[in-house]
């Protein structure tokens, strides 16, 4: 049980899918088996070589971790077991067993981080995702793949830097990396600045990593150029993960020490989280290009889990934590669909996609379902995630009906442009008259529609995620208290 | 007289970055990143960090300019001007270097012994080693010992940009104009370089294993090595041109080094965990734990110098393949 | 030790202006291998503070010499984590180059502005 | 079977029938419409199952699952939800022995969407028509709203599709913008969002805030036009006739009355709402919105259009019936959902009739067609008639009941609207039944005799059933009488 995490970081060479999604799979059961062992009330910690923390690295999975791990397993698993037709179209034979490789540590990377409790650790393996994500997003078919990951590196790589530079005046002021002991340590520390500082560099950084508005300007690019399952796959965690760090440094690590920071990083992060869903959300809603679109949508989705954190509530936290869960099984499905969609539409741009539901039924359909999600149509999994949100944004005061009209504001412009997505698919002029029915692989469909119903399941029964979503918000809570 | 002698470093290293900067021709940004590295690495070791000095030579003064170079040759050579921007950028960072020298006087002065760095965690490491590992390079066993998870890690991010350069540059180049030259014949005509070359390519591996198995003694260990190894063979290839040095050292059997160090290292591993202790745990490698340790640093070592020179190569070679082909 | 106190700060401010000199580069420069080459500077800053705080006044490089007591050892840890750091650094640079040159190939430019002018 | 396990069957038949008729819909169209008729078939009959139980005084209820701690999905039977469903699952047999005829007779596209869209939102209704709680009621809106936007869609081309966004627009943009703080709201203050006889939040508002309140469930509640949010019942004149009458008569609009005088009577309680001097504005609103439209109506001259604003006209009076607030009024809003229920139906059934027969939707184009399609035309007089109030027609019976409330109440406002009303009703229905029967027929017309067979039985059913309604409706006030007499 406890050597799940090093299970996860061991494989070094997927050589082809069957590999790959295999030890995805073996992956995902092993977090699951963590998070079952995480429900039963325990941390689970395990000290790398046996040396006791600080001295030694230390990995320690609690409900947080557990949720996030599950999101990133769980995607990168059903993204592998659908990939397979979709990537044999877009990538060439002799190149694969390099692509799944990547995919492979981009996985193993993000999971590393999620179970890391060293700050460094979580740089080393920040990276690792990172640059097996740029080797992915660089296989995209389209020469603007390039520029798109050109630039997603230099501002990954400053992130990641900023974030370097955090954890070093951390070190300077505390003299230790693992997590836990930083935030005992930090309570000795008389001189505030430095660590103020770190903290900055430390959110920008991570912001960056994450796409918070206004340092997002890397992620449409990148996610539409990409090759459409390395989409599913990133659009469902890879950003997440970023915030998961993000929100952990902030409640874990600093807040007991910097008696204001409380404040701050709700003024600081509230406004930039309100921006990003409208600014985002009104992008969206005159975007031509379906994947650009969505990937637009999820800047302002972001903004939701960042607001949930900024309200510094047990209940504020426990919604961002459940964004975090369904916005992954909502974008996951949405971009599954597109995928599907791709194998008849070369060109994804919205005005060329007239009547494909005629042609595609199946797939528009879960891709209706998915939308409904993201909208957050009562019943769906995104509708829990946003009732809670609200529900969180009342309990701050007299600001809690600004913040819900935000929040249903956005809504409705997510309406709009996932209504635009249907009238096109459904009503739309199809370019031409004799349309068969012609599916997308089988394969990639089943996976799909798992996919699709698992948004409804977990609209109607959310106890698993729910759980452990409040027992994240305890757990960070506490740090605080 | 060495503190002096730091600031003058110090200075020249500023100078030099502007230089970097400001020089439109690229190749000569290129080379002052070199110069620029080997001042930073002179400054590591005033600064006591003869490991980090050596990685930071091999690296950034040789790996990294030959590589950009190997770039550059694919590229152009010179950067165009362009107007406008560059006062917002100015003042940005400008704004962003206030904050950190306002930060700064906070910090604790250098070379206090009573900054907290120095009080927690790393006396422990500097007590404890000998008791537990007995290698006098400390920085060695904490590398791959106490945080060999990361060190791990580090590995595969190597093994990460190998295979994403290969992924990257596995496509087929478009058609090049005809007058490029063909088959690079490196420097065979010229003479000296051709003897000069010759007599270090053999002193620079050997150096190179020195390193590798020295590393617990002195400053040096798996990764150095490896750079160094990696800096020979490229010198060889530059000699004798790319082909030959590749008939010496073939592309399966970098790749095959590639996997095989990140599997060493994993192996290593999973084996302590079969045999009872936790990930990485060596100690349980032996019936003596401290030997056990040794053992096992010795090996990781020398997955990790394989996995690097294999990676730093074949990343070379990735390049260089490029310029070569019609 | 004035001096010393001095060139502690000293070096911090090093670390600062080579950062900014960095990123000043990465951001207002539009050629794509020149912006790789302010990513190293900037880089190689964050190494510069690091190893500036691991130095002990009248310490050594922390090889323990067998026989030698009250030896003091500046602190080895941040060296490690630099070791890993350069690794990291030198990785991502390999695949920017790889990218670049192939941007090269299908564009025929590394200039940025000329990029986004092609498409 | 127990009354518990027949709520969950009458809500997933429908959707398991949606299932059926989609697969059927690939074999034949006959096959398919089987499906269709068997499904609406046996969800009559298990709703009307029900029905002994609850005239017994029995409240079967049922939980499907906790979402989060105090909001789950339940259901609850109680009279004003059983006469809907009632209502809903027996109109839906008639309506699509309807839809076949009408359908086949204008050869429409994409019939079998139509039908499967038809059993999800008949399931939708059914689940609104017997939730338990206000979050199962929103779930089950919003489906409503979602499975009735393909249908309202149906033609396709730009014009329909352009409608149809306003149509779902509206709809949606009053439900997350308006229903769903209000309901968010009630769950913050009172804990709770559970159907309650005499209410949930006696005691937990204060004054001026019930009435913001409930302005946000009313206007949230967009299917039930109050004005200024009736703008999407026009535009929906678009879909096909069949589903016209399903908004108006069975499901869409009475789901939206249906709420609010689920959520008066439930949620606020009679008596503490007419304790509340801010909640006064309602009537005034519904009876802006009976006159206005009532107004509107008298200038159209397209059939459907003119039935949409007499529609809206209609639902404020349901609204306006539970404003009044008195036990009287609101046994009146409970039959005048059944009422208009039948009337509009009928009218909505012989417009279709006409359409698939002469092509004709303006009225001017009317004259003498009494004589061309006699059983249409006696259907369509009857329907108008009750829309007026003329016994012996249904329509008079809940005008009856609600005037009576008015004067219980002592509220003149709302006896001088039902008195001024019922005279613009006469106003626009009077001179459209005239030009059919007495006009002379212009010549040059199109030769055509009645209606399909399926289309005229269905009207003359619904007809039937509109005068029936007259005679006997002793069981309907009865069951309802039990919401007013404080049997929970």
């Amino acid at each position: 049980m406890l050597s799940a995490p090093l299970i996860i970081l061991l494989q070094p060479r997927g050589l082809a899918w069957a590999g790959a999604t295999a030890v995805a799979l073996l992956s995902f059961a092993i977090a699951v088996a963590l998070t079952i062992a995480v429900l039963g009330g325990q941390t689970q910690v395990y000290a790398m070589g046996g040396w006791p923390a600080p001295y030694g690295i230390e990995l320690a999975v609690d409900s947080f971790s557990a949720l996030v791990l599950l999101v990133v397993t769980g995607a990168g698993a059903g993204a592998l077991l659908a990939a397979r037709p979709s990537i044999d179209q877009q990538i060439e034979h002799q190149r694969q067993p390099l692509f799944y490789s990547a995919w492979l540590l981009a996985m193993s990377g993000l999971a590393g981080i999620v179970v890391a409790a060293d700050a460094f650790n979580i740089f080393v393996f920040m990276e690792i995702s990172s640059l097996a994500s740029y080797v992915l997003i660089a296989g995209g078919p389209d020469r603007r793949a390039l520029p798109a990951v050109f630039k997603y590196l230099i501002m990954g790589t400053i992130g990641a830097t900023f974030y370097l530079i955090g954890v070093g005046l951390i070190y300077m002021m505390t003299g230790t990396l693992n997590l836990a002991d930083m935030e005992a340590r930090l309570g000795d520390v008389t001189e505030l600045n430095p660590i103020l500082v770190a903290a900055g560099f430390i959110t920008i950084g991570l912001a960056l990593k994450a796409a918070v508005f206004p340092l997002h300007v890397w992620l449409p690019n990148a996610y539409t150029q990409a090759p459409h399952m390395i989409t599913v796959f990133l659009a469902a965690c890879a950003t997440k993960v970023a915030i998961y760090v993000l929100i952990r440094f902030d409640y874990m690590v600093f807040q007991a020490k910097l008696d204001d920071h409380e404040a701050q990083f709700a003024l600081f992060l509230m406004p930039l989280a309100i921006l990003g869903i409208l600014v985002a959300s009104a992008v969206a809603m005159f975007e031509g290009h379906l994947k650009r679109l969505l990937a637009t949508s999820s800047v302002a989705q972001i903004g939701y889990i960042l607001l949930g954190a900024s309200f510094v509530s047990e209940s504020g936290l426990a919604a961002s934590a459940m964004h975090i869960f369904n916005h992954a099984l909502a974008k996951g499905g949405l971009f599954l669909a597109v995928a599907c969609l791709a194998f008849h539409y070369s060109d994804l741009r919205l005005d060329q996609l007239g009547g494909a539901a005629k042609r595609m039924p199946f797939t528009c359909a879960a891709l209706v379902v998915c939308g409904f999600s993201l909208i957050g149509i009562p019943g769906t999994a995104g509708f829990i995630s946003k009732w809670l949100l609200i529900t969180a944004a009342l309990e701050t005061g007299p600001m809690g009906w600004l913040l819900v009209a935000v929040i249903l504001v956005s809504s409705l412009m997510a309406v709009v442009y996932i209504w635009r997505i249907v009238e096109k698919l459904y009503f739309g002029a199809p370019d031409q008259d004799d349309i068969a029915v012609s599916e997308a692989p089988l394969q990639l469909l089943l996976v799909t529609w798992l996919v699709a119903l698992l948004n409804i399941g977990f609209g109607l029964f959310p106890t698993v995620p729910l759980t452990l979503a409040n027992a994240s918000a305890t757990v960070l809570m506490g740090y605080s208290g | 007289m060495i503190f002096v002698f730091a600031l003058f470093l110090l200075t020249l290293l500023v100078i030099t970055a502007i230089a970097i900067v400001r020089s439109e021709n690229l190749f000569v940004s290129v080379m002052l990143t070199s110069i620029f590295s080997l001042l930073m690495a002179a400054n590591f070791f005033i600064l006591d960090a003869a490991d980090v000095a050596l990685t930071e030579a091999a690296v950034g003064a040789g790996i990294t300019t030959v590589i950009f170079l190997s770039a550059l040759a694919l590229t152009a050579e010179r950067e165009k001007r362009r107007a406008g921007g560059q006062l917002v950028a100015l003042g940005a960072v400008g704004i962003l270097a206030a904050l950190i020298i306002y930060a700064t006087f906070d910090k604790p002065r250098l070379g206090d012994p009573e900054a907290p760095v120095h009080q927690h965690v790393a006396p422990w490491y500097l007590e404890k080693t000998p008791e537990y590992i007995d290698i006098p390079n400390v920085v060695t066993a904490i590398l791959s010992s106490y945080r060999g998870y990361d060190t791990l890690g580090e590995v595969f991010v190597v093994f990460t940009a190998c295979i994403g350069v290969l992924f990257i540059l596995g496509v087929k180049p478009p058609e090049q104009p005809a007058d490029r030259t063909a088959e690079s014949g490196g420097l065979r005509h010229h003479l000296i370089p051709q003897v000069v070359g010759r007599l270090l390519v053999p002193f620079i591996v050997l150096f190179g294993l020195y390193t590798q198995f020295h590393g617990e003694y002195g400053p040096g260990g798996g990764f150095q090595a490896g750079a160094i190894i990696a800096t020979g063979v490229i010198l060889y290839a530059l000699l004798e041109g790319e082909g030959e040095a590749l008939r010496a050292v073939p592309r399966s059997v970098l790749l095959g080094l590639v996997v095989g160090g990140a599997l060493l290292f994993g192996g290593v591993g999973i084996v302590c965990m079969l045999m009872g202790g936790a990930f990485l745990d060596y100690s349980v490698l032996s019936a003596d734990p401290v030997w056990g340790q040794q053992l096992g640093i010795i090996i990781i070592e020398a997955g990790v110098g394989m996995a690097v020179c294999g990676a730093l190569l074949s990343i070379f070679h990735a390049f260089a393949a490029r310029q070569s082909q019609p | 030790m004035k001096l010393l106190e001095l060139l502690g700060y000293f070096n911090y401010w090093v670390f600062a202006i080579t950062l900014v000199i960095g990123l000043y580069a990465v951001i207002s420069k539009a050629n794509l291998i020149k912006k790789l080459i302010g990513l190293s500077i900037f880089q190689s800053a964050v190494f510069l503070m690091y190893i500036t705080m691991d130095k002990v006044e009248g310490g050594t490089a922390p090889i323990i010499q067998a026989g030698v007591e009250d030896q003091i050892y500046s602190n080895p840890l941040p060296q490690v984590l630099i070791l890993t750091a350069i690794v990291v650094g030198v990785s991502t640079l390999a695949l920017g180059l790889a990218i670049v040159v192939r941007i090269n190939e299908r564009y025929g430019t590394i200039e940025e502005h000329e990029i986004l002018d092609a498409d | 079977m127990t009354p518990e396990s027949t709520i969950l069957a009458a809500i997933c038949l429908p959707l398991a029938g949606a299932l059926a008729i989609g697969l059927a819909g690939r074999v034949s169209a006959n096959l398919r419409e089987s499906v269709t008729m068997v499904t609406a078939g046996t969800l009559a009959w298990l709703v009307w199952s029900l029905l002994p139980t609850l005239m017994a005084g029995g409240r079967p209820a049922v939980e499907v699952s906790e979402v989060m701690p105090g909001l789950s999905i339940a259901f609850r039977v109680e009279p004003l939800g059983m006469l809907f469903a009632a209502l809903a699952s027996g109109l839906w047999i008639v309506n699509s022995i309807y839809s076949i005829g009408y359908m086949r007779g204008n050869k429409e596209k994409n019939q079998t969407r139509f039908f499967v869209c038809f059993a999800l939102a008949l399931s939708a209704t059914m689940g609104v028509a017997f939730a338990g709680n206000l979050f199962t009621l929103f779930l089950f809106y919003e489906l409503l709203t979602l499975s009735t936007y393909p249908l309202v869609s149906h033609k396709g081309d730009a014009a329909t599709v352009r409608s149809a966004r306003v149509y779902l627009g509206v709809l949606l943009t009053t439900s997350i913008g308006l229903f769903l703080p209000a309901i968010i709201w009630t769950y913050a203050v009172a804990g709770t969002g559970d159907f309650v006889l005499g209410g949930i939040l006696a005691g937990n508002l204060g004054d001026p805030e019930v009435g913001l309140l409930l302005a946000l469930f009313v206007f949230g509640i967009g299917k039930a036009a109050v004005m200024p949010v009736h703008r999407w019942l026009p535009a929906a004149m678009v879909a096909p006739t069949p589903v016209s009458a399903l908004l108006h008569a069975v499901a869409v609009v009475k789901a939206g009355v249906f709420a609010i005088t689920k959520i008066i009577v439930y949620v606020f309680g009679i008596d503490f709402l007419f304790a509340s001097p801010s909640s006064g504005w309602l009537l005034y609103v519904a009876v802006f919105t009976i006159l206005a439209a009532s107004l509107v109506a008298l200038r159209q001259t397209n059939i459907k259009r003119l039935l949409a604003y007499s529609t809206i006209a209609q639902l404020s009076y349901v609204v306006m019936a539970a404003a009044i607030l008195k036990p009287l009024a609101e046994v009146g809003a409970a039959i005048h959902i059944v009422a208009h229920a039948f009337g509009k139906i009928t009218l909505f059934f012989a417009a279709g009739a006409i359409y698939v027969a002469s092509k004709k939707t303006e009225i001017y184009q009317l004259k003498g067609i009494g004589r061309r399609m006699p059983w249409t035309m006696t259907a369509f007089t009857i329907g108008a008639l009750s829309m007026i109030g003329v016994p012996p027609t249904a329509g008079f019976v809940s005008k009856w009941y609600i005037l009576a409330g008015a004067f219980q109440a002592d509220n003149l406002v709302a006896v001088f609207t039902i008195i001024a009303s019922t005279v613009l009703n006469a106003a626009y229905f009077l001179p459209i039944l005239y030009m059919a029967w007495f006009a002379r027929e212009e010549s040059g017309g199109k030769e055509h005799g009645e209606a399909p067979f399926a289309a005229v039985l269905a009207l003359t059913i619904t007809a039937v059933l509109t005068l029936a309604f007259f005679l006997f409706n002793g069981p309907v006030i009865d069951l309802e009488s039990q919401v007013v007499r404080g049997l929970n």
